[in-house]
């Protein structure tokens, strides 16, 4: 067969969201590809220029649907960075607990994306099951199921609410249970293995070149996490290490992707855990909010010329915002608001790894990366 | 296929493991079988209690979630402690907040926006902190916080007095009634409105005649059966297709009187205009607050008996 | 306790960083204390002339052995001082990744204690502005060449905000359409944002009518 | 005195048809002849009648038969599926219908019922309630405590959503795409259901239910069910879509891989069995040899199983429609009632393969081990007199039915394989392994059928099908496992243990936490001889 072009987008299964790559196939094999982004461009950036540095955290909520949690974050600790406020310890506690319960959420969406990628759709239910559990905890957090609006600049919204600790810790055990289940239905299953082994290759040092952080390159056989290589909360006090995968020869592909995330599950499971049992003051007990314990003072203005920024260890990758003090309203709205998407940065990577497969081996690669569409186009 | 350190495919796992465990979860839905301990391992249907004691002797039994059992996946049932079930919620005929109620506390919970209006005092920091403009301002006819107290109440006495071509409440008898089988969630109408609302005439002694506005016509009433009534600017007039119940607008509520109720649905519509949702529709009774209400009846009745000793020694004076 | 970078090692290495590139012409590198949540951090922030940009480039990646660009962003300043009309600002990492070894056959994962790590081998975190004089055309040396992952953001920073880099190769648009008109950047500071009250919203509720104030003005 | 002979004309007009009709409808030629010679009358015209409406009214039979048999395929397809994926199934559906709320049970449903069919299980209602409650503070009360009546069809949920999907398509328009090849176009789905229906001419629901068995029904089975796949190609190149030109492509490659071991397969079971004929290979299972083909070739069983999953283009094989890369594959520009047709036939063909395995290898209509109940000293006689009562069909439909589930299970735990790995896989295993399995057969019945298996031939291959499948079972390394030597992520803070579902409790976590720290020394010792050598 001759070589054509096929536009799989923007309503496509494999593209988990809306955008078109533009693949050159030779029958059944992929010779060229080029991403075309912006299908869904919010222009976030420009809302975020007239609103204040509180209403702006609803936005950053719905910078990406899956893991809504990190996104609002990693503005808030931004913005922190701008305003230089003091969090207290309680309130990073609480913090970390909700950021690592969205990242097993997030990673539990992919997971179950990534199954139907491969042609299992009982994956998809499970993980969705599961991700039930932890969209329990974070609306008992911040109030909602998607976005949740949870952090504040200086602290959180609401601490932990009574009994919390209890039923987080019933769910997230049973969660580590189950675990066990997806790798049985996924690492035992050899037609999973022969259609992600040996597919998709990437190297380390091209990754970082490329600008792929994350789980994508911890997969590679590196343990950089930005949790521990740039500290920015109360990851130092716990016990607990970056997952690092042992990829095959050529590099890292879609099995070390799909393992690496599964054991950062475990991990960020493990983290909660510990988190509510060395939190400051005890999980069980209860500060009503605005408390100074869990919301310190902030001051609502950026000084002209002030600048902030923050790397922040997202479910996809390296997220960040710099912001520039001194804009409408002296300094009550960020002057620019600028945002650092892993996605952004991951799509062209990830296309040019799928040159030389099958079509089938299309969505595997591209699922295998995770990614987010809302973050993407902002 | 390249040489990889594990997960080696094998000739055993190409069918046995995944089909093992597939089978095993639905064997879990099953009836009697579903119990067996090599079924289920660890936390599976096991259920477990909501609130340790510490917090539970603290908190009350008032709280939503004391004395409650739950499964951490929904999965056990206690009516039938035999059969299994999967775990999925047949909305709308099985509705979340009856499975697990601790989430869906009003105030928690980021429902639909309900504003208390005896409390409100157009202060409008709820329209300023909303992120994208979706609350104004309407004039409605209420009674205040202040004159809500009962006679003998402690904070009695306070409010404003019946006048001339003013307005008065008088309190509904079946109110209570009404009330009990209103359920905001689950039956999407605004609340049932507490007085019926007129206007004031005539007062000779202690008999006023009233014009009811709901044009029953004119009527003599007990002065004492009647509050003082005004027309005054309330918030919470929301644009359900702007609002992304980010919940800002309840925080920054100054007075006690702004809510996210825990309504999450009945607010879908066919155009852009059946979103647009009137003050009547989102008004929360007292009694659903009645601690907040009471917390800031106290406060501004404070506030009133100081202003009117200073003003009683400014006399004197 | 949890294996992180202590600040102390992060400190020492950006001041010996910063003393590296300050030697440079038109390069201030300054050491500056970000603080955010609780735990402060260091990192180098360098001023830089936009003819320079292109040699600090180099000697980052090659001696500093800078591997990773973060962030590429411009800001403009219309009511800014004549000399920094628009602002680009880089946000690069220092990682020290490199590829894992293969022994016997075998993929070695390189698992470093970040808490031990000392010298260069400190992850850094540097950040770069470039000021930019008042211009029609602003513009400065690409670096898509060096570091392949600056590519698609200087792709979104001309298209959002106007900033055009020399030696880009395919410049295009990536976040607005394609047929955007020529000279429209969104995020300059002429174009405001519209309030559509709720009584547009509800003349056209859907929107088909609706038209962007400055539409079909080249800005 | 006879008139009327006298009046009519006393010589013949030869006017003789010879209507000859296909085996196995009618034994002998049909000649209508002298139909104008009434003085003979119409009897020859008799036997005609009688076989045109026989056949007739036999097609008619089977093939309704087929239809409503088929109901419960989609239904399996499903409410099994919804159990395997931990989703909402029937009986949870009717358990929560009859549970009540403080004492008023949740619309009395089953008064609804005709003639109070539905009193018993208000009884049921009333006995549950009584013993275990019904309080609104029970959680699984307030599950249900406020639903609406939802009808008497909740009584088989889901059963007759075929009908409403049915109808769904009839009503839909019928879309040809722009510059689509128009006659294949249309052509395509005519092939794709003529063929489909037409297998099931040959397929004995029972000892004598069935439109026509020929001599050679099995290899007309195979030809026809091999037409189908061309009908796939048809549709995939004429619909002027590039998806659905690879997925007919696709179907094309994938039919050599597959097709050939199937028939080689079939081959093996007809030389064990001694016929091309189905009912002869269902007879010789259930009379002659009373032994059934899946103990006697468990190797032909599971290949045969296989290559019928890749024939009915099922997940793990179904690349033609794989919705991830390709839209819907090859009938993405297909709608309506010919969209709703293919997809019956693609149920269909799922049908009839079900069907074959149950007739090929599971003893078609031959109750499971007939011959030994019937055998058993005291029961013997009645077990006779019971299942000579219960027609064969019945045990067809739950054989095939039962191996439908089976489909069902695999695909909802496998995962789609690709192309080539398909062709790789038939060419390399199922090919060699179905030539085997005929070389099996043929020893089986040269040198051992001397009339009957002895008593060796069926036990050992009995025992070698379970040692094959111990072999399939058993864990290999086990200690490995247990011993966390599986390098699964080298350092991650718990292994992935494969085979284990530990009771993770809140002490078992506390435990993890203490053996974490092992954990961790241990991976700073590799660590530390990692950075040695790196």
């Amino acid at each position: 067969m001759a070589e054509m072009w096929i536009s799989m987008g923007p309503q496509h299964p494999m593209t988990h969201g809306l955008w078109t790559l533009k693949v050159k196939v030779d029958g059944e094999t992929v010779v060229d590809t080029e991403p075309d982004l912006g299908y869904i461009h919010r222009g976030v950036e420009k809302i975020c220029e007239s609103r204040d540095f509180t209403q702006i955290t609803t936005y950053c909520d719905r910078l990406c649907y899956a893991s809504a949690n990190t996104w609002s974050h990693s503005y808030i600790y931004a913005v922190e960075d701008l305003l230089e406020v003091e969090v207290p310890e309680r309130a990073e506690y609480i913090r970390l607990i909700a950021v690592e319960l969205q990242r097993i959420a997030s990673h539990l969406m992919w997971l179950g994306a990534y199954g139907p990628d491969i042609g299992n759709l009982s994956v998809m239910v499970w993980c969705l099951r599961e991700r039930e559990m932890m969209m329990d905890l974070l609306q008992e957090l911040g109030g909602s199921r998607m976005h949740y609006n949870f952090p504040r600049v200086g602290g959180v919204k609401r601490d932990l609410p009574h009994g919390f600790a209890q039923r987080a810790r019933a769910k997230v055990s049973l969660f580590l249970d189950r675990i066990q289940e997806y790798e049985a239905l996924f690492d035992e299953s050899t037609i999973f293995l022969i259609r992600t082994q040996g597919v998709g290759y990437s190297k380390p040092e091209e990754m970082v070149n490329h600008g792929v952080t994350g789980p994508n390159l911890r997969a590679g056989g590196v343990n950089y996490d930005v949790r521990t290589a740039h500290p920015y909360s109360v990851y130092s006090e716990l016990e607990w290490e970056a997952p690092v995968e042992r990829p095959s020869i050529k590099g890292a592909d879609c099995y070390d992707r799909y393992r690496i995330r599964v054991e950062e599950m475990r991990v960020s499971a493990l983290m909660v855990l510990e988190a509510l049992d060395k939190i400051p003051l005890g999980a069980d007990t209860y500060h009503s909010p605005g408390d100074p314990a869990i919301l310190a003072k902030a001051p609502s203005r950026a000084k002209e010329g002030t600048s902030g920024s923050h790397h922040f260890e997202d479910s996809r990758g390296e997220s960040m915002f710099y912001l520039a003090g001194g804009g409408e309203g002296r300094g009550k709205m960020p002057y620019r608001v600028s945002i650092r998407s892993p996605m952004f940065i991951t799509i062209p990577y990830a296309s040019k790894c799928m040159v030389g497969y099958k079509v089938a081996d299309i969505p595997a690669i591209m699922g295998s990366f995770d990614p987010c569409i809302g973050e993407t186009d902002r | 296929m390249s040489y990889h350190p594990h997960g080696t495919p094998s000739f055993r796992n190409l069918v046995v493991r995944p089909m093992w465990i597939t089978l095993k979860t639905a064997l879990r839905t099953v009836p009697f079988l579903g119990k067996l301990k090599f079924l289920k391992s660890g936390y599976h249907a096991q259920p477990a209690d909501m609130m340790d004691s510490e917090t539970s002797r603290r908190v009350g039994a008032s709280h939503p979630s004391a004395e409650q059992k739950f499964s951490a996946d929904r999965e056990t049932s206690q009516l039938m402690p035999f059969v299994e079930r999967p775990v999925t919620v047949m909305y709308p005929y099985e509705r979340l907040d009856d499975l697990e109620p601790w989430l869906f506390v009003p105030g928690n919970y980021n429902g639909r926006i309900g504003v208390i209006w005896e409390t409100c005092t157009a202060c409008k920091q709820c329209v300023r902190a909303c992120p994208n403009d979706c609350l104004h301002m309407t004039s409605e006819v209420r009674v205040n916080v202040l004159d809500t107290a009962e006679e003998g109440d402690e904070w009695h006495g306070f409010g404003g007095e019946v006048e001339v071509g003013g307005l008065a409440a008088m309190p509904r008898d079946d109110f209570h009634e009404i009330e009990e089988q209103h359920d905001l969630v689950k039956d999407h109408t605004s609340a049932p409105q507490q007085y019926e609302f007129a206007e004031v005439i005539d007062i000779t002694g202690d008999v006023a005649t009233v014009n009811w506005l709901n044009g029953s016509g004119e009527q003599d009433v007990d002065l004492s059966s009647i509050k003082p009534a005004e027309e005054d600017i309330v918030s919470g007039r929301i644009d359900l297709g702007r609002c992304m119940f980010c919940g800002l607008c309840m925080e920054a509520c100054p007075f006690e009187s702004f809510f996210m109720t825990n309504e999450y649905d009945g607010m879908s519509g066919f155009s852009r205009e059946d979103l647009w949702m009137d003050a009547d529709r989102t008004r929360v009774l007292p009694s659903v607050h009645k601690e907040r209400v009471d917390m800031e009846l106290a406060k501004r009745a404070k506030k009133e008996k100081s202003k009117r000793e200073r003003k009683a020694t400014k006399a004197e004076a | 306790m949890g294996k992180t970078v202590t600040t102390s090692s992060q400190k020492l290495a950006a001041e010996e960083m910063s003393s590296a590139l300050s030697e440079m012409d038109g390069v201030v590198a300054v050491v500056s204390e970000r603080k955010s949540g609780t735990s402060p951090r260091n990192i180098v922030s360098v001023d830089c002339s936009s003819e320079n940009w292109r040699s600090l480039a180099e000697s980052m990646r090659i001696e500093h052995g800078v591997d990773y660009c973060s962030m590429i962003t411009g800001v403009h300043w219309p009511e800014g001082s004549s000399d920094k009309n628009w602002e680009v600002i880089y946000h690069f990492m220092r990682m020290g990744v490199e590829n894992p070894p293969v022994i016997d056959g075998m993929v070695q994962p390189i698992v470093k204690d970040p808490s031990k790590l000392e010298g260069k081998a400190v992850p850094l975190e540097i950040e770069v502005r470039i000021a930019l004089p008042e211009t029609r055309d602003p513009k400065v040396a690409s670096v898509q060449d060096i570091w392949v992952g600056a590519d698609w953001n200087e792709k979104e920073t001309w298209d959002l905000v106007g900033i055009d880099f020399e030696g880009h190769v395919g410049m295009r648009r990536v976040l607005q359409p394609h047929e955007t008109p020529v000279g429209f950047h969104p995020l300059q500071k002429q174009h405001k944002l519209r309030y559509h009250d709720f009584e547009e919203m509800y003349d056209d509720a859907q929107g088909f009518l609706r038209k962007p104030s400055d539409a079909g003005k080249i800005k | 005195m006879d008139n009327v002979h006298d009046t009519l004309p006393s010589k013949d007009l030869d006017l003789t048809v010879t209507i000859s009709l296909p085996t196995g409808i009618w034994p002998e030629d049909i000649v209508l002849g002298k139909v104008l010679n009434l003085q003979d009358g119409f009897g020859g015209m008799q036997p005609a009648l009688e076989g045109l409406f026989s056949a007739t009214m036999i097609c008619t039979i089977v093939f309704t038969t087929m239809m409503l048999t088929m109901l419960p395929i989609p239904y399996i397809e499903r409410k099994f599926i919804g159990r395997l994926m931990d989703r909402l199934g029937a009986t949870t559906t009717l358990r929560s219908l009859w549970i009540g709320e403080s004492g008023v049970t949740a619309g009395k449903w089953w008064d609804q019922l005709p003639f109070g069919m539905g009193a018993p299980i208000g009884w049921l209602n009333k006995t549950l309630n009584s013993i275990w409650g019904n309080d609104h503070h029970l959680e699984a009360v307030s599950r249900v405590n406020n639903r609406g009546y939802h009808g008497y069809w909740f009584l088989l949920p889901g059963f007759f959503q075929a009908f409403a999907d049915f109808t769904k398509f009839a009503g839909k328009e019928h879309i040809v795409p722009k510059e689509a090849d128009r006659p294949v176009y249309e052509v395509a789905p005519v092939i794709i259901i003529s063929t489909t229906v037409l297998v099931f001419a040959f397929v004995p629901f029972g000892p004598h239910f069935y439109v026509s068995s020929p001599e050679l029904s099995v290899v007309f089975m195979m030809a026809i069910f091999g037409v189908a796949p061309l009908g796939v190609f048809f549709a995939g190149w004429s619909s002027n879509n590039k998806y659905t030109l690879i997925g007919g492509m696709r179907s094309a490659a994938q039919l050599t891989a597959y097709e050939i071991p199937l028939l080689i397969t079939v081959l093996g079971v007809c030389v064990i069995s001694g016929s091309f004929n189905v009912v002869e290979i269902v007879d010789f299972q259930a009379e002659e040899s009373n032994v059934w083909n899946l103990f006697m070739l468990p190797l032909g069983a599971a290949l045969f199983l296989i290559t019928m999953i890749a024939e009915v283009e099922r997940i793990p094989f179904d690349m033609p429609e794989a919705e991830a890369e390709l839209v819907e594959g090859w009938w993405t520009e297909y709608g309506g009632m010919r969209w709703g047709l293919m997809f019956a036939a693609e149920y269909q063909r799922c049908y009839a393969a079900c069907l074959l395995f149950a007739l090929f290898f599971l003893g078609g209509w031959e109750a499971p081990f007939q011959g030994t109940m019937e055998a058993l000293p005291l029961l013997g006689g009645p077990l006779e007199l019971l299942l000579s009562i219960i027609p064969g069909i019945v045990w067809v439909l739950i054989k095939a039915w039962a191996l439908f589930a089976v489909f069902v299970w695999i695909r909802a735990s496998l995962h789609r394989v690709r192309t080539d790995q398909i062709l790789e896989f038939g060419w390399q295993w199922l090919l060699p392994l179905s030539i085997v399995n005929l070389a099996i057969a043929m020893f089986l019945r040269v040198w051992v059928w001397d009339g009957s298996w002895g008593i060796i031939a069926p036990v050992v291959m009995i025992l070698s099908g379970i040692l094959g499948l111990v072999i399939l079972v058993v864990d290999e390394d086990k200690e490995a496992l247990e011993s966390m030597k599986r390098p699964y992520s080298t350092y991650a803070v718990t292994k992935a243990y494969p085979g284990r579902h530990p009771d993770s409790k809140l002490e078992d976590l506390q435990r993890q936490y203490s053996s974490y720290t092992a954990v961790q020394a241990a991976s700073s010792v590799s660590l530390s001889d990692t950075e040695a050598r790196s």
